[in-house]
């Protein structure tokens, strides 16, 4: 145990595909944590933070985004050659973000659609997580990544432990903090049993269900959750897109969604796209703009 | 809780019920009872009758919870619902022991002791004081108890409230619980129309029912109170027939139901936390940037998630939620029974409201193990032991192979060492956690541990020098029975890493070879560089009256020892297995196969001893983690006779 | 430098601006000591935001909009929660609404906290980081983050996290605290208010570099409220007073020659400037009391309005007022009966804006007889500020031209940092469809 | 073919060819007839370490009995060299590719120690099982058990257990 006061510094880079910033804001965030951490970690590469830039390698690289450009790909394997670990953060990385909800789309006509002068926009066809490029080496999920799991990440790291991110539902996390399942109690859909915990049962403890933004957890029954959906009164295709937010793109919600009628917006009729990852959509359910979202909730609670 | 030492009924109106919480609040204690909260009736801190759910139901079904406004005053007329007592004497997260490392790499092992709230609770149901029960045998009823637990069970005071309204979820007359009250209060209301029939069921209940302004109970009143249990029980019915499941239940373990159930079963754990008498834990550690000062945080954990099972590199003994739904509900009903003599359930229903899937356990119970008759058997009540980390001192660390380290440990002064028996031990890191490894040598200072690093712990653990400081617990489980073997040939097989654990077998025949016929050694290693003690075990060759036998699965062209698996090395063998006692460890798999190979030979069940591998955290049998059907692998093993397991050893999920 | 252009024109380039939120670069043209262009390049991948949300359901699109941004979620949150409620006509209580504005709160103190001590304050000490700063000045750096955390905690009492809170519905909110739950906040929202008013005198400090022009504020004014999400659209010299939904009626987006960005422009084709230095001189009156003596005792009124460098100050002043309008909020709460307003959904379109620390953010929303999204516009408070960094950086560009390439960098960077950009906000920088508009 | 001049071929009698079979796990037990018969196909030879013993896609003319010493089934992987699958221990058999078409070795025997080998000539040894049926029926059952047993440590060794 000596051995760990003579380690030099690790050197940690942070680095931002498409992305909205606050995943890698989550390290700023550690106010009570982030100058000790700064003595500790040699933040060598944080554009958001710091002028400083460097080239690796890097002992530790924390990945924020998802990859959706052809620059983004080539940098996403520059780096895994300059990093010993290659850490993913938060849902744009791990699960292709809200951005991967345009792959269930045809992406050419998708681009024309939004832009004027669609031979500006240079993206890929789908936006992906990072692992279905590089390998990655240790994941924080969330949208954002949950300030408490980063430092125990960072812990971890210094100490030569184990981090401790269980993999277990939302609903542990919520029954352990005395919550009353939304969904038992109000009928309102809850994807917190299909969705790994690290939030603290955020969305039960202010009255509404879980959009899983966390990611699907280990051996999520999507399929027994999805038909729990439809018995609260959702039609298919609304009990799928419950499960088309931030980490739609991870399987198995990608399956479910794509089942029950894909995501909002498209037509089952439209065909997923063609770099394949994705099964065609089975017509389940009519989904004309009109019917697609979920119905507005009714009222207050009595 | 003692039994009534007092009969006498009370009538308190519902005007003066304030008066109840009051006293109990004079009494310095916090009073916990139903209220409502986020849609249902929840327990938490009272301060007025008001605070109660007056005139409010809740309609129960599978996998839905509803209020209701009864349009009546009543403030006890609902079943059971979200929150259960545990939390309250078994918190959800608790930090249980604290340890620091200095600069100097000096470590301390302390315990956290967290100040005890007077509680009072109201509103305590029948099926809950059951559970209580329940928990009690748990935490207090084996050789390792739960000193945290044993202090906020023991300073609440409990207000039983007669159940009136059960839902239709509620089967506590089949588990044999309720409706009624009948012990474990220290005072017991029934609530009626105009007020509370109240009885005291305790020392500190009749205490407290001498200062209450009671009236005489009328005798139309206690026939309502009778009628209302009647009219409880009624609606409830008998669901499932509780007698002889355990031996129902366990007959099904191949049932095609249980794949069936993992079809809808979210394994989401809801049940299990809903439960008032699962009791299985994880701990982790916190700690700050250094490692120098670091909590173990305790909490709540569900058979129903991967990591419960889970062992080092990505094993595990239960990788199917059909395997964990069979645990859970085989654990619930039968293996709860042999380890603690009594059913884990008490028919409360929670597991069946707040199930999403809305599972109900009745109706899986009933197409499984559908009735017939049993009874229930009594538990044991030894006394408590604390569990201590001690700081042992690194006197040698001696490198076996490329990852394999054996570090010689001395005890701390004036512990008796002697005195202490068991098989492993739990080795802590501050900041990074305890693991649970084989003692491999008993030494008069202290122990020898041959180590493996394969996860940051049992790395850090091989790199620690001279000098450096670790904690120990006292050594847990149930080793080799040697005396067994005694005046019997012996069979000693160790694959890899499972050589250790059984050196100190090997140790004793050394010392007392006497008492011993023919003794054969045999080691399989994955390659010769993975070989364990290799000058010692070319030692034991020479002496000329122990069979050496060594293997390796794979070589290159420079070994020129033997090459195959660890089952070669005797499977031609001329030794007569009959009259010999065989103690084999190593990965499962290798031990399957040697124990075929051992059948052969002629060596009985009974004289087969095996190791089992098993997700450890706590080592004393209270976390749950290391279950294999009735036993606590920790606690009861783990090494165990082959007669023992029966057909659990080797069962898929189990 | 190798072509006989070259011999009289110089370009500049810094590439990866730092200390902003996302990938920029900058591209100037000098020459003959006159800069002939400036461009700021974003670099944000196209993330189809606007596309992302058709067919959605309102509720759901509240979610959605927050991660355009992950620095100012609840700008985005309120202009869309506005606009819908517009829609639907939806009155939302006037506890919810001060809860809103408590946790808007919590966002500007948390924002500006992290611009004023971690990008911007660096800039005028003279250090690459807040980190290297630290190794001098800790306790300015302790203070920032003190001060930060305070902004956090708040938002995640009200919203549930500081980056992308879950508690804002149409109507209302999912949940409103009750009042026992916000009280721990207010003494440290004292504390706050203390560290406030001397981060305001710590920068009123510093050495503004001398860089003084006349260009047009623009902010949201509201009568009776410092403006956050409710008032009307107006400039500071009168020019400029719309309704909050009337943005298209006076301004506009326009593709630049030479660019991938969309800049806005008054119909005049006039840049302008939004932000803490826009609201601060435009809604001066309406500055918390507490504010405006900090203000006053700055005398920097003036400079705020003529000098971009000096927004340091205006955060400051803003910091002050949130503390204390916090304070103000919790002292006035009471839970209120029902979270949120029910509605029905109905086909329609409405324009709503809100401030975003670094300046309005304006959205149009179009919905279907079911409620559900059918088109949507989003012009974050960046792209506006855009044109009006160009120009400065035009004007300002030749007194640093002559410095190293280092220290005109440095310098260039500080003038870009005044406006705060939030280039991860800039996906619609690339949205052309308004050309046809 | 083992390298002749590593190899010491012995001349023994017919009986103490039957005596040394007897003393085998594979040849014990068997009919006193077929143990002649199998002596009669015999013929015994000793090498030194580090021979050679049969080639792999050799011809496999004899089925091996290690009466003693140790011999080693290897096979050349790729960038790893010579890697030893299994070793073969006395009273076990090697070359059984000698009554398994296409009679082609499927890995390079070694002597690991000096060895002493009792060789059964293959191509009399197919001819004695599809003639004797009795013969057979003692011989099949002894072969398949050695196969059967190298199968299933294959596979444990595959599984690669201690590795975990």
């Amino acid at each position: 145990m000596a051995r760990a006061t003579t380690t030099p510094r690790p050197r940690l880079a942070v680095v931002k595909l498409a992305s909205c910033d606050g995943c890698q804001l989550m390290l700023l965030d550690l106010e009570d944590h982030l100058l000790a951490i700064a003595e500790r970690v040699d933040i060598v590469e944080f554009p958001e933070a710091t002028s400083h830039r460097s080239s690796g390698p890097y002992d530790v690289v924390l990945v924020e985004g998802a990859v959706s450009t052809p620059e983004q790909l080539e940098q996403i394997h520059e780096i895994r050659r300059e990093a010993k670990l290659l850490v993913t953060i938060g849902a744009c990385a791990t699960a292709g973000g809200i951005q991967a909800m345009r792959n269930w789309r045809d992406h050419d006509a998708f681009r024309a659609a939004v832009y004027a002068h669609p031979e500006y926009i240079e993206s890929l066809a789908t936006a992906r997580p990072v692992a279905d490029y590089v390998k990655v080496d240790a994941e924080l999920r969330g949208c954002p990544i949950n300030a408490e799991q980063l430092l125990e990440f960072l812990t971890a790291l210094l100490t030569g432990r184990r981090p401790n991110l269980p993999d277990e539902a939302v609903c542990a996390a919520c029954k352990r903090a005395g919550r009353v399942c939304v969904m038992v109690s109000q009928g309102i859909p809850c994807l917190g049993p299909v969705t790994m915990t690290g939030c603290g049962a955020l969305c039960p403890g202010f009255d509404r269900g879980c959009y899983g933004c966390f990611g699907p957890r280990e051996q999520a029954n999507v399929t027994s959750l999805s038909r729990g959906f439809m018995h609260l009164g959702r039609t298919p295709a609304q009990a799928g897109r419950l499960f088309a937010g931030f980490t739609g793109y991870a399987e198995p919600f990608r399956d479910v969604i794509t089942e029950l009628g894909g995501v909002p917006g498209t037509s089952p009729a439209e065909t997923p796209p063609a770099a394949g990852a994705v099964a065609p959509a089975a017509p389940v359910a009519p989904a004309t703009p009109a019917a697609a979202g979920t119905a507005p909730h009714p009222g207050g609670r009595r | 809780m003692t039994s009534v030492t007092k009969s006498a009924t009370g009538f308190l109106p519902r005007a003066r019920f304030q008066q109840l919480i009051d006293l109990l609040v004079e009494d310095g204690r916090t009073v916990i009872g139903p209220k409502v909260a986020d849609g249902a009736i929840v327990y938490g801190e009272l301060r007025s009758v008001a605070d109660l759910p007056k005139g409010m139901g809740a309609e129960q079904r599978p996998g839905a919870y509803h209020l209701h406004d009864r349009g009546d005053d009543r403030l006890f007329a609902y079943a059971v619902g979200p929150t259960s007592w545990k939390r309250f004497v078994f918190p959800p997260t608790l930090d249980t022991a604290e340890s620091r490392r200095d600069e100097n790499g000096h470590v301390s092992f302390g315990r956290v002791r967290h100040e005890i709230p007077k509680l009072a609770f109201l509103g305590v149901r029948a099926c809950e004081l059951a559970a209580l029960g329940i928990e009690d045998r748990v935490f207090l009823g084996g050789p390792y108890t739960d000193e945290d637990y044993r202090a906020r069970r023991s300073s609440a005071f409990i207000v039983a409230v007669q159940c009136a309204e059960p839902a239709s979820t509620c089967f506590c007359a089949s588990m044999g619980t309720g409706p009624g009250v009948r012990d474990g209060h220290d005072l017991s209301l029934v609530e009626l129309a105009d007020g509370f029939l109240v009885s005291p069921g305790s020392p500190a209940g009749s205490a407290l029912f001498e200062r209450l302004d009671l009236i005489d109970a009328a005798t139309d009143q206690l026939t309502a109170a009778s009628d209302q249990l009647v009219s409880a029980r009624d609606r409830i019915g008998d669901p499932i027939v509780a007698a002889g499941l355990h031996d129902r239940l366990l007959a099904q373990l191949d049932s095609p139901r249980w794949a069936e159930i993992a079809e809808r079963c979210l394994a989401c754990t809801n049940c299990t936390m809903s439960c008032p008498t699962c009791f299985c834990t994880s701990a982790s550690q916190r700690s700050d940037l250094d490692g120098h000062v670091a909590v173990t945080e305790r909490r709540w954990e569900s058979c129903f998630t991967k990591g419960f099972s889970a062992v080092a590199l990505g094993g595990n003994f239960r990788p199917r939620v059909q395997d964990r739904y069979r645990q859970w509900l085989t654990h619930k009903f039968a293996s709860w029974i042999d380890q603690f003599g009594t059913s884990g359930c008490v028919g409360c229903g929670r597991c069946i409201a707040w199930c999403p899937a809305g599972i109900d356990i009745r109706e899986e119970l009933n197409h499984i193990a559908p009735p017939p008759q049993a009874a229930l058997g009594n538990g044991h009540a030894p006394e408590g032991q604390p569990r201590a980390t001690r700081v042992f001192r690194v006197d040698a660390a001696r490198s076996e192979t490329h990852d394999t380290v054996t570090l010689a440990l001395s005890r701390p002064e004036g512990m008796d060492w002697a005195s202490e028996h068991g098989e492993f031990v739990m080795v802590s890191v501050p900041a990074v956690g305890s693991v649970p490894i084989s003692i491999s040598r008993r030494l008069p200072t202290g122990m020898e541990l041959t180590i493996r690093a394969v996860g940051p712990a049992s790395t850090m653990l091989t790199g620690l020098e001279h000098g450096a400081e670790v904690g120990l617990s006292a050594p847990l489980g149930r080793g080799w029975p040697i005396e067994a073997a005694e005046g019997h040939d012996v069979v000693i097989v160790g694959g890899g890493m499972g050589l250790p654990p059984l050196r100190p077998v090997i140790d004793e025949i050394v010392e007392h070879r006497a008492k011993y016929g023919e003794v054969h050694i045999y080691h399989g290693a994955r390659t010769p560089g993975d070989l364990l003690y290799t000058q010692e075990l070319a030692a034991w060759a020479a002496r000329g009256d122990l069979d050496v036998g060594v293997t390796v699965d794979r070589a290159d062209q420079h070994w020129l020892g033997r090459v195959g698996i660890v089952t070669h090395l005797f499977d031609h063998a001329r030794w007569d297995g009959s009259k010999a006692v065989a103690f084999v460890c190593g990965p499962q798999r290798m031990i399957q196969a040697t124990i075929n190979t051992l059948a052969s030979h002629g060596i009985t069940p009974d004289r087969v001893f095996v190791s089992m591998e098993r997700h450890m955290e706590c080592g004393v049998g209270l976390c749950g983690h290391c279950q294999m059907g009735p036993y606590f692998v920790c606690k009861d093993g783990p090494v165990f006779s082959l007669a023992q397991l029966g057909d659990a050893f080797g069962r898929e999920g189990i | 430098m190798t072509t006989d252009a070259a011999a009289f024109e110089r370009s500049f380039r810094v590439e990866g601006i730092t200390r902003v939120e996302g990938e920029g670069s900058l591209h100037l043209v000098v020459r003959d000591g006159e800069v002939t262009e400036a461009r700021l390049k974003i670099f944000e991948a196209p993330r189809y935001f606007e596309q992302l949300v058709v067919g959605r359901h309102p509720d759901q699109v509240i979610d959605i909009v927050a991660r355009i941004c992950g620095i100012c979620p609840e700008a985005y949150q309120m202009s869309a929660a506005g606009a819908f409620e517009a829609i639907f006509g939806v009155q939302v209580d006037p506890q919810v609404r001060a809860l809103r504005r408590l946790l808007y709160a919590g966002e500007y103190i948390e924002s500006h906290a992290l611009h004023v001590y971690l990008l911007h304050a660096p800039d005028f000490l003279g250090y690459a980081s807040a980190i290297d700063l630290a190794k001098d000045h800790r306790e300015v750096v302790e203070q920032g983050l003190a001060l930060k955390k305070i902004g956090n905690d708040l938002m995640g009492v009200v919203g549930g996290r500081a980056i992308h809170p879950v508690n804002v519905r149409v109507g209302g909110l999912y949940r409103t605290p009750a009042r026992d739950e916000l009280l721990p906040m207010r003494p440290r929202l004292v504390t706050a208010l203390e560290q406030a008013r001397a981060t305001l005198e710590f920068v009123a400090q510093f050495d503004a570099p001398p860089f003084e022009r006349d260009v047009r504020l623009v902010s949201l004014k509201h009568p009776s409220e410092y403006p956050l999400f409710d008032g009307r659209i107006v400039s500071h010299d009168g020019s400029i007073d719309i309704g909050i939904g009337e943005w298209r009626s006076v301004f506009h987006e326009e593709h630049h020659e030479g660019s991938n960005a969309l800049h806005a422009r008054t119909e005049a084709g006039e840049t302008y400037q939004l932000g803490p230095s826009a609201r601060v001189t435009i809604a001066a009156e309406q500055l918390h009391p507490v504010a405006r003596e900090a203000l006053a005792k700055t005398r920097l009124a003036d400079a705020i309005a003529r000098n971009p460098f000096w927004s340091i100050a205006a955060r400051g002043v803003e910091l002050v007022h949130y503390c204390a309008e916090a304070i103000d909020i919790i002292d006035a709460y009471e839970r209120p009966p029902r979270p949120y307003e029910p509605w029905s959904p109905r086909a329609g379109a409405a324009g709503w804006g809100s401030e975003a620390p670094r300046g309005l953010c304006w959205h149009h929303w179009e919905t279907d007889a079911a409620g559900m999204v059918t088109r949507a516009q989003i012009v974050p408070p960046t792209s506006q500020n855009q044109g009006q960094i160009e120009a400065d950086l035009r004007a300002f560009a030749p007194a640093v031209l002559e410095l190293d390439h280092a220290e005109a960098t440095r310098r260039l960077e500080q003038l870009i940092r005044s406006y705060d950009p939030c280039i991860s906000c800039a996906t619609h920088f690339l949205d052309l469809t308004l050309e046809e508009a | 073919m083992p390298e002749t001049e590593a190899v010491m071929p012995r001349t023994d009698d017919n009986a103490s060819l039957v005596a040394l079979l007897n003393a085998t796990w594979f040849g014990a037990n068997l009919p006193p007839e077929t143990q002649v018969r199998l002596a009669g196909l015999a013929r015994r030879y000793q090498a030194g370490a580090g021979t050679t013993l049969l080639a792999e896609g050799q011809l496999a003319n004899e089925l091996g009995i290690v009466l003693s010493g140790r011999v080693s089934l290897r096979t050349l992987v790729p960038e790893e060299g010579w890697i030893t699958i299994l070793t073969v221990e006395p009273g076990d058999i090697f070359g059984q590719s000698a009554v398994v078409a296409p009679y082609r070795s499927t890995s390079t025997v070694v002597a690991l120690q000096p060895v002493d080998v009792l060789a059964l000539d293959g191509p009399g040894l197919r001819a004695a099982l599809a003639a004797d049926h009795d013969l057979a029926a003692e011989l099949y059952p002894r072969l398949l058990q050695a196969l059967a047993r190298r199968l299933s440590a294959t596979r444990l060794q595959m599984l690669d257990l201690f590795a975990r």
